[in-house]
């Protein structure tokens, strides 16, 4: 079986390098701006970060067209904003607002954004795999042109859905690229602890898939490799597997200080930040500092804004509570109730 | 019209759904030999192996892949075998499918129709005997059929098959072979919603689904000789319920009676009887009577089994005692 | 006595019953840290981690190892974290930890303790938020218990533990931090199946559980401030219910309102509701009012899903339209 | 990984040859009055004939203790038989009749005898896997020296407990032993053509098992390589799994005519019956014929007798289908009702 590849940050072309920086200096901006408004208590739900992890996301959606779909979990906000959903909408679905990607319906653990191909997050771990291959199976009955990315966590590799969907998307050789992020935690526990035997790449094998590990802190290894196995997939090569290797830089929620963990270990993990290793990189390919804290603001001023509209921005009106549910049978909003 | 079976009913309305929309497909285990019960025979013959799948036994990725397929455009059949089975897939179904056009502001459509072959039916025991409607029905999100008459399977199942949200869809084992007139007509549809009355009586008023409406006609025709003119509602949706037609009814008898074969405690009848309980006491001369199994597992030995199903003579006694009022 | 919390009372719980009995046991992901909720807070520390384990993200497999491991004599405490997620898990409660005791004629016993964590909480939205106890009600072989006081989450959790049936045990996510008078008595235990007399009116009944207990109180002081003394029962157990005290209850008041956050429709409140009507229509001098969730998924905007909510002011209403008649 | 030890059948003791032949003649007889029985009319519900696949219950549980538990599938009365349980109560619960081993609630697929340490049949393929899984947990922490072995079919494997409840085993390191029955079919479909990967064995691997392949036709090779197997997972060596490799002879179930398989094929397969392989080894070894006469004879008769015995038998009596479903909230049986 094929196995990390190696693909060397510095063939990577620089225009392209900057763009993936940019787009993980987004996700961060956008993550430490939801952290803030999270922590103000701005955010009513769940927030979970992924910061550290942004590599993975910029890397991988890089490779994708937008007819191309993806699905994500609790953890999300990255794989959203590489696949194009707008941060605004996002930050306004964080909120709670009129506007959000779910009209405020569902929250951070819940965005979707169809428009773009982003099939929504989800609440249950593991779920998206299997709706990730049904999707794969549906553009293949349908004679779409499609891949399909499902993006999921070292924890989820114990769920029996995770098998299944798997040997579903061998058997019915599906145009599906899982992607999942070792992390290092599931939650609180370290992710080791509950997982035997060789682990997510192990299993994807025995389940008839290529399989294939990146660093997932080099946002250029996993474009190269990425790059290569969109094309197979589309191509009729059948589904693949990709693990990369990250680290939650954050507790498990905004409001976990993950004392769990050992801190020194932790503190150092800042150190390979993706985003640390991608500015080093194009520092030597000779990006100007100055180009790169323009980037950064630039980042740090879009969210900035579009977390203050947010908090500025409206509720959603009442009646969506019963909007959506189902044609027939849904509960009839009365204005007085 | 043709004499057809409920079983064929069934299958009819999967093909004609297919030949008219290509989006349409059906997936579960063994379907290429025609399913368990034959509920799709001969249909890959006409529709091939993609689109009548075979799938692993993987119950919970046959519904979350259906899933993940009605969000992108098809219109999957999911077939569970067995309605027991369904429960390996609870989070695709009520956490998924349910609420995933509503999570989403709306973006997304889940058209999936889950057929959950349900009910008591040759001592199959505990594990394969189930009737769950009365879960479905508390699930915001889900449409829930349950058909009594061939004609009803062939016209809710394609009303399923077209209706853009997730529609639980019970049939009842022990009606597969039941034979009755059904409509040839390729747009033949029984809409969602509206119940039948299976039989228009003056005195007591009977609202029943699925296989009871057999029983609870058997049990109408010994209330005649008895000078007790029945009146039978067959809901066929649940969820929606006809609650006009079922208030209708009571304000003619003024005496109601819900009869399913589910456990009584948590089943469907008492969404009915507190409903009829909190608008109509005011019309009522009997007090509401429910008929339903009681709370135990199913036997597998026959009259063991027997003793948790609702018979005609169960119905009557209840019919009677109402009466008295 | 001493002042604890709902999560310390229930983490008390299953400490006494783990110094009590070596066969007691708590299994999930997490417990390790504590719980999600802190409610195994510190366990590690005195039963080290093969009493309290820390597990794989696999509920179906806590779920049906728990089954087998019970079958064998231990008695796991099972955290499924947030009920939601045991909809990951449902075969191994009702398909095997329900029907085991019955299908295999009384050879076994399946004593395990289902924890369920329930409700409405902080913006969770739709798969976080559930109350689904009605399902658990309409499955036989299954005890139902979900408690309000801080008492009685520690009496009832170590009677759920030193029981031999498998009981759901329903806590309400949004009751954490609730505090109470809670007896320091290893053996004080709350009998599973008694209700306990929340508040004693004259007027109305209002039949409630869980966090609805604290809402229907504070309903409670509108309505007497206009007159109306309104009597709580809470039921504790839901499965058995204690139809004794809501029967006396309804007999001296004359009027029922049943109060759930879950879903109205099919919810448990119909199973209250029908049981009243059909056994004590006479007695009533209004109808019986249910106060459930409209049917829909919730919402995670605050505002939608404050809507979900039942308030003192919704019950103060019903209260007061009943009080007409 | 080890794999696929030859234990060639002509090292085996006679006299234990003897008795796992007359342990398979009797599931045979067993099954075979069985069979007659359901097509007659007299048992009601679904049996699923394990007739071909008797080698592997038989050499399996050779290998066990009486305190040892096996939990098993739809398709159990060999690993009952060969557990010690009791025909005539078997055959009793087939008939729904008083005196079954489940007082006539359960039937042919929720058979369970826990005297001998049979944990139970399933309706539901692949849930005996997380129960045996939680019996072996149970025991450890109660310090009992047991060993649980989990019998499923090549369909199970394709369900999700199935690899939780591996995963589970290799990290509580549980003493138990997975064996799975390659009969070749779930139902009516070929279990290869919706299995993707390299099937049982390279999933359990990947889950941190080692897993053997045996050939399930042949007794003594079955006995030969659990009898190795069963003391290392007493030792504490974790769990291990095992792939039978068998064919099962009948349909799915009694009323099946399997007509989707090819025909010949399936003839053929009475050739390499694991009760004509293990007569011929016997005769091999110098039994006379007339011996493997009587044995089979004395089986046929037994199971000829107790389903004489279940035919004349009484049903249960009705109130016991409101026994034994839970302490608190039973319903009451009325003999009225
Ligand atoms: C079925 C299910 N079980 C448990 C949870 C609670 N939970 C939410 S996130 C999480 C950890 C997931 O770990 P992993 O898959 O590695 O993703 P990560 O959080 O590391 O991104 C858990 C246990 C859940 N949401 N769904
Ligand atoms: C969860 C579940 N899905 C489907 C079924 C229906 N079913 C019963 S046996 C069977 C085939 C099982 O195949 P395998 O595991 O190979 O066992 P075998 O019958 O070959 O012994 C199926 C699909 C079931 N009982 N449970
Ligand atoms: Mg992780
Ligand atoms: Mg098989």
């Amino acid at each position: 079986m094929p196995n990390d590849a190696a693909h060397p940050s510095h063939n990577i072309d620089r225009d392209r390098l900057v763009d993936l920086y940019r787009t993980m200096r987004r996700i961060r901006a956008f993550e430490e701006a939801a952290e803030k408004a999270s922590l103000d208590g701005l955010v009513g739900g769940a927030v979970h970060l992924s910061i550290g992890q942004e590599a993975v996301a910029a890397g991988v959606c890089a490779n994708l067209r937008r007819t191309d779909q993806i699905t994500t979990t609790h953890r999300g906000h990255g794989h959203c904003i590489a696949k194009g959903t707008d941060p605004g909408a996002m930050m306004l679905e964080l909120f709670g607002k009129e506007g959000g990607t779910c009209g405020g319906k569902g929250g951070s653990m819940h965005i979707a954004d169809f428009e773009v191909g982003m099939l929504g997050a989800n609440g249950v771990v593991a779920a998206g795999i299997p709706i990730a291959v049904g999707a794969a199976h549906g553009a293949k009955l349908m004679g779409e042109d499609k891949v399909v990315v499902c993006f999921f966590g070292d924890g989820a590799i114990n769920r029996g859905p995770f098998m299944e969907g798997l040997n579903w998307a061998t058997v019915f050789k599906l145009p599906v690229l899982f992607v999942c992020e070792q992390n290092g935690f599931a939650s609180t526990t370290h992710s080791d602890a509950v997982t035997g035997g060789g682990g997510a790449n192990a299993r994807a094998e025995s389940l008839g898939l290529e399989a294939y590990e990146v660093d997932g802190n080099d946002v250029a290894a996993v474009d190269g490799l990425v790059g290569d196995l969109i094309p197979r997939i589309r191509g009729g090569g059948g589904p693949m597997f990709l693990s990369a290797r990250t680290y939650r830089l954050k507790g498990h929620t905004s409001v976990d200080p993950a004392l769990y963990r050992d801190q020194d270990h932790a503190a150092a993990q800042w150190d390979v930040d993706p985003l640390v290793r991608a500015a080093g990189e194009l520092r030597r390919l000779g990006l100007a500092d100055s180009d790169l804290a323009a980037i950064d603001s630039a980042a740090a001023g879009e969210m900035a804004r579009v977390a203050e509209t947010a908090e500025a921005a409206e509720t959603p009106a009442l009646q969506h509570a019963f909007a959506d549910i189902q044609d027939i049978g849904a509960p009839v909003w009365e204005s007085s109730s | 019209m043709s004499v057809i079976s409920y079983q064929e009913a069934g299958c009819q309305a999967v093909a004609e759904e297919m030949r008219r929309d290509p989006s349409v497909w059906a997936l579960g285990e063994d379907l290429g030999r025609g399913g368990v019960f034959g509920q799709y025979r001969g249909l890959i013959d006409e529709f091939g192996p993609e689109r009548i799948a075979d799938t692993p036994i993987s119950e919970a990725t046959i519904m979350g892949a259906s899933v993940g397929a009605a969000l992108v455009g098809t219109r999957p059949v999911v077939e569970m075998r067995f309605a027991d089975f369904a429960l390996c897939a609870v989070d695709e179904m009520v956490n998924q499918a349910a609420k995933a056009r509503f999570m989403f502001g709306g973006q997304a459509r889940v058209p999936m129709v889950i057929r959950q072959p349900s009910g008591m039916w040759r001592s199959s025991a505990a594990q394969h005997s189930q009737s769950l409607e009365a879960w479905y029905t508390h699930i915001p999100g889900l449409v829930v059929a349950a058909p009594y008459t061939p004609a009803d399977n062939k016209g809710l199942l394609k009303s399923a098959i077209r209706c853009d949200d997730p529609v639980i869809y019970i049939e009842h084992k022990d009606n597969w072979a039941l034979e009755g007139e059904v409509p040839d007509d390729d747009d033949f549809l029984v809409p969602l919603g509206p119940a039948r009355l299976a039989r228009e009586g003056a005195d007591v008023t009977l609202v029943t689904w699925s296989k009871m409406v057999g029983v609870a006609e058997q049990a109408a025709e010994l209330a005649a000789e008895k000078g007790i003119d029945m009146e039978i509602v067959d809901l066929r949706t649940l969820w929606p319920w006809d609650q006009d037609m079922v208030f209708a009814s009571v304000e003619k008898t003024k005496r109601l009676m819900v009869v399913h074969e589910a456990v009584q405690v948590g089943g469907f009848g008492a969404e009915i009887a507190a409903t009829v309980a909190e608008h109509m006491a005011h019309v009522l001369v009997a007090p509401i009577r429910r008929l339903g199994a009681p709370r135990a597992p199913i036997s597998y030995a026959k009259p063991l089994e027997d003793l948790l199903r609702i018979t005609p003579a169960k119905i009557l006694a209840t019919a009677l005692e109402q009466m008295q009022r």
